[in-house]
């Protein structure tokens, strides 16, 4: 399972990569999130919040700041990491639960993946014997995947996250959590692009070969590759063709508002998200869409990952209040 | 003699299957690299180590094969996760659900038979995948027919396993001309056609070890 | 100058590189900061602010959130971005110092590169004829250049700058910023490792070659190469090098109390930067050192170059107060 | 007749030295990423377009040579940034310093000698280098040692220029056997051995351009 050649990447054994990093973000954060390792789960400091709906997700790791980073006031209750692109286990759900539930009842926010579904409704089959109600969020973003049951969670995710800690904030109900955060995962879709592939710690060499001067269009955020080949272009036709798909399934129509969302997938400088997104926003205003609100950087990666990907929102008054609902993490703070 | 498999069989079928998994685990991490994410290998690697040190370590073992087999299921689940996590679990779960197994210490190959049908079953309730879609059920279904059809023609274990496990490779190799339609694969459409899937790949070597377990003890 | 292969950037004309990404930026973050764009400037959005010193930094571009993630209140009244890897000219310092100043006086925090020196020392020469009392602060504290009259500025600008936004927006007279500023900039090492070369837009390759299997130990933030190759080598075997010879420059002792910042350099995944981080916290715990606060993230990079650069900051009770006043930047909050 | 250098000469010299800038901005580039942060060629014709801009949009041409040199100087100062803008903009700021050059329309080879002079004083004392630090410097000074020592010995202009390109262009090679002590190169400390600097060779073109422009001329 070693690598035969040497990475270039800041690692020990590979196969403790996963522990590690979540053990020196422990230590950097803290003061906001505290890690138990097995199974292996993060939470608020100051967990259980009592009185409150709990919010929980989970995912493989490798997508960092997904969803660790996302953990503390008015957003995440816990995070449950799996292993590196592979989807945590039920026992992880369950741990978080027992140590974060408040009394409100707990949802799972749920990327559209097979093991994200499958473990998490084993979590939820296990955690019946117990006296909290559960529900879950299915996130399901990805218009790169044309059957709408099978599209998968992109960055759709962290606003629905966003959304959800928020309602809970605020005191709404379980039902009325799962039904705002619903909602917001039912007016959000994205698409990306890589331009190289990642390289997994286990497989030790990038997952799949990308010649220079071709992109990978639709990718997932497992590293894994997408939809199809192209010749690379400018990035602002990138983000025609992106925007396009999203804009189209969205069915935007002028007047609107949104929040626009670009994501780096972990290998691609700000300089270039940037550049994606004076185009994005520009590329909206002249449908005559009004961006309410942007989120420019490094938010669902997949390792060192060359790409973007670009996350619609459709806001209305309630989703616009939640999002600008205070938050307090390591990664978004407001 | 009625070759019937015993349960410290089935102990050491799933001791065989965890060094199996070792050995084979940079071929899954590649078939999954390739129309994947390439983590199968390291995924079966984590669940099959744990059942390892169980079964190895456990100051009481399992009492009958039910036990067996949910102890396996249940460290799977807690182990794997991903998308085999839940469906290897499920397999062993259901299986250990197979009426009239209950302080069983030794199985007949029809009731093999019936625990393999029940697994595979397991299976498909928890991923609600059909044959055809490129997935470890592309295996199980062969192999358990073939099974079921040995069994009920009454050839002994390790005849019976010859046949499943022809079964299991033709429905391994019929994996690599399909265009996935379950799991992450199927995000990939017609370019997940040429490769090998994973999933089955790890589930053929369940029959594998299954028969080399037998063989060696006949 | 155009590139002869595609290369694998978001980008659309390698010469708009820096003027788009900033346009971007300045949409993204239009509730903090305002863009001028030539000379280019980029500025608080309530500038200037009357009655507080005005701090003010200007690097090369590439090296983003460095400056323009800095720009805000408890931080920077403005950046000054040049070219990519090229110091802003001076009528770029004119044009912030214009903007911004509010009366108080103006200090500049410059790295210490020929082009940062050469530039900034101009534009204070051109704006003698103002009636602006000017500044400025060196950063230089990258251990990797044993002469310490030409060690380069790395991550210990952002810190410096933190505690000069802090300090101005306390009140203290530009004689006083400069003095605690100074200090700041006299307490801080740095050091970094490549694990790639970073391909700038105009080059449109790498600008160097770096074999698998082998790093560049005490890299700069231009992109060039560092001071030696090695053999790549596990995370931890990298941090213990680069804190070594950080913490023998630094006299670091038992008891002292200290900020740790991890900063990658554009390519490396998060995952990677916590790993390293795990360990740094750990050796200096080791090592009797108290690590009062950290930083983890992409804070000063070099475009796409994976690797990361380690910082250690003596604290005393000033700057530790300075580092935890509020700040309200597109990259640093709280 | 004396061949003197007119305005209009000193103009088509810097046209000529921007188009080879633009020329030779892709090995200007190499040598760069060789040793430095890969922007030299970029920085160059960044400033020299501007330059360039300025000569032919001009409603009013610089009315004599100080003025002139004092439009190029501003000009790169305003629009190169990193180590060359001031340092080429500190040259034709202390160039067009040089004393008994107001009102000059024409110059003798004397009085080029005298400004270029100025000119490398002026590169020194902005950046504190040294001869053999592997900069500029190492073409500047040689260059106008030997366009002062033909001047001194009464040479024309096209063969002072030709003495004056010999001396560059030595300078020039001998960077490549330097180990930087200035400037980014000067991080690689002994890697940088072996390259030809950057700086060096735009420098090393102000003379070909400027021999060229006479030769033309002649
Ligand atoms: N819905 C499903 N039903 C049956 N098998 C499935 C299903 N989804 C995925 N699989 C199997 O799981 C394998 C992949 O497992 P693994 O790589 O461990 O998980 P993941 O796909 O989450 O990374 C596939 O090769 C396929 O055989
Ligand atoms: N202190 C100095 N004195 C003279 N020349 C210098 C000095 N520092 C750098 N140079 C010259 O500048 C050149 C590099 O210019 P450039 O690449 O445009 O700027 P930067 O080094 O800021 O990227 C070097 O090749 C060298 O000739
Ligand atoms: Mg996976
Ligand atoms: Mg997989
Ligand atoms: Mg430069
Ligand atoms: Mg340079």
């Amino acid at each position: 399972m070693t690598a035969a050649e040497p990475m270039q990447k800041l690692i020990n054994d590979p196969a403790n990569a996963v522990a590690d990093s979540l053990r020196g973000f422990a230590l950097a954060h803290a003061s906001m999130v505290r890690l138990y390792e097995s199974p292996c789960v993060l939470v608020r400091r100051d967990a259980p919040v009592q009185g409150k709906v709990t919010v929980i997700s989970g995912s493989g790791s490798g997508h960092e700041p997904l969803n660790t980073g996302y953990v503390g006031r008015g957003m995440l209750d816990a995070a449950c990491p799996g292993d590196i692109f592979t989807s945590p286990t039920p026992d992880q759900y369950l741990a978080a639960i027992d140590a974060t539930h408040g009394g409100q009842g707990v949802v799972l926010i749920v990327k559209n993946y097979a093991g994200g579904v499958l473990n998490s409704e084993m979590a939820m089959e296990l955690a019946a014997a117990r006296a909290v109600e559960l529900a879950s969020v299915l996130v399901s973003d990805d218009v790169a995947v044309p059957d709408k049951a099978r599209r998968r969670g992109l960055g759709g995710a962290v606003l629905v996250e966003k959304v959800a800690g928020a309602a809970a904030d605020a005191g709404y109900t379980l039902e009325q959590v799962v039904a705002v955060s619903q909602r917001a995962s039912n007016q959000v879709r994205s698409m990306g692009v890589a331009l190289s592939s990642c390289t997994a710690p286990m497989l030790g060499r990038p997952t799949f070969r990308l010649p220079a001067g071709t992109m990978e269009v639709g990718v997932g955020i497992h590293g894994e590759a997408g939809r199809m080949r192209i010749e690379t272009t400018s990035a602002d036709a990138v983000v025609e063709l992106l925007l396009e798909a999203v804009a189209a399934d969205l069915e935007l129509r002028p007047g609107e508002r949104v929040l626009a969302m670009v994501t780096g997938l972990g290998g691609t400088p700000q300089q270039e998200l940037y550049i994606v997104y004076n185009h994005l926003h520009r590329m909206l205003e002249a449908q005559g869409v009004v961006v309410e609100r942007s989120l420019v950087g490094d938010f669902v990666t997949s390792l060192d990952m060359a790409g973007a990907a670009v996350t619609v929102l459709r806001l209305d008054d309630e989703l616009l209040r939640l999002w600008d609902a205070p938050v307090w993490t390591p990664t978004l703070r407001w | 003699m009625r070759p019937d498999m015993t349960l410290a069989q089935l102990r050491a079928w799933l001791l065989r299957y965890a060094d199996c998994i070792d050995e084979i685990a940079d071929q899954l991490t590649e078939l999954d690299a390739a129309i994947g994410d390439a983590d199968h290998g390291a995924n079966m690697v984590r669940g099959m180590s744990k059942v390892r040190m169980h079964l190895l370590d456990a100051s009481e073992p399992a009492e009958d094969v039910a036990a067996l087999f949910r102890t396996v299921a249940m460290t799977l689940i807690s182990s794997v996760g991903g998308a085999a996590g839940p469906l290897y679990g499920s397999f062993f779960l259901r299986a250990a659900q197979t009426p009239a197994l209950a302080g069983c210490t030794v199985v007949s190959t029809q009731q093999l038979a019936a625990m393999c049908r029940a697994g595979a079953e397991g299976v498909q309730n928890r991923g609600k995948a059909a044959l055809g879609e490129k997935t470890m059920l592309d295996v199980l279904f062969p192999a358990v027919d073939a099974l079921e059809r040995a069994a009920t023609a009454g050839l002994d274990l390790p005849d019976a396993l010859a046949a499943t496990l022809e079964a299991a490779r033709t429905g391994l190799h019929a994996t690599i001309a399909m265009e996935a339609r379950k799991g992450r694969a199927s995000y990939l459409g017609p370019r997940s056609i040429g490769h090998q899937d994973p999933g089955a790949t790890s589930s053929y070597h369940l029959f594998t070890t299954l028969a080399a377990t037998i063989n060696a003890a006949a």
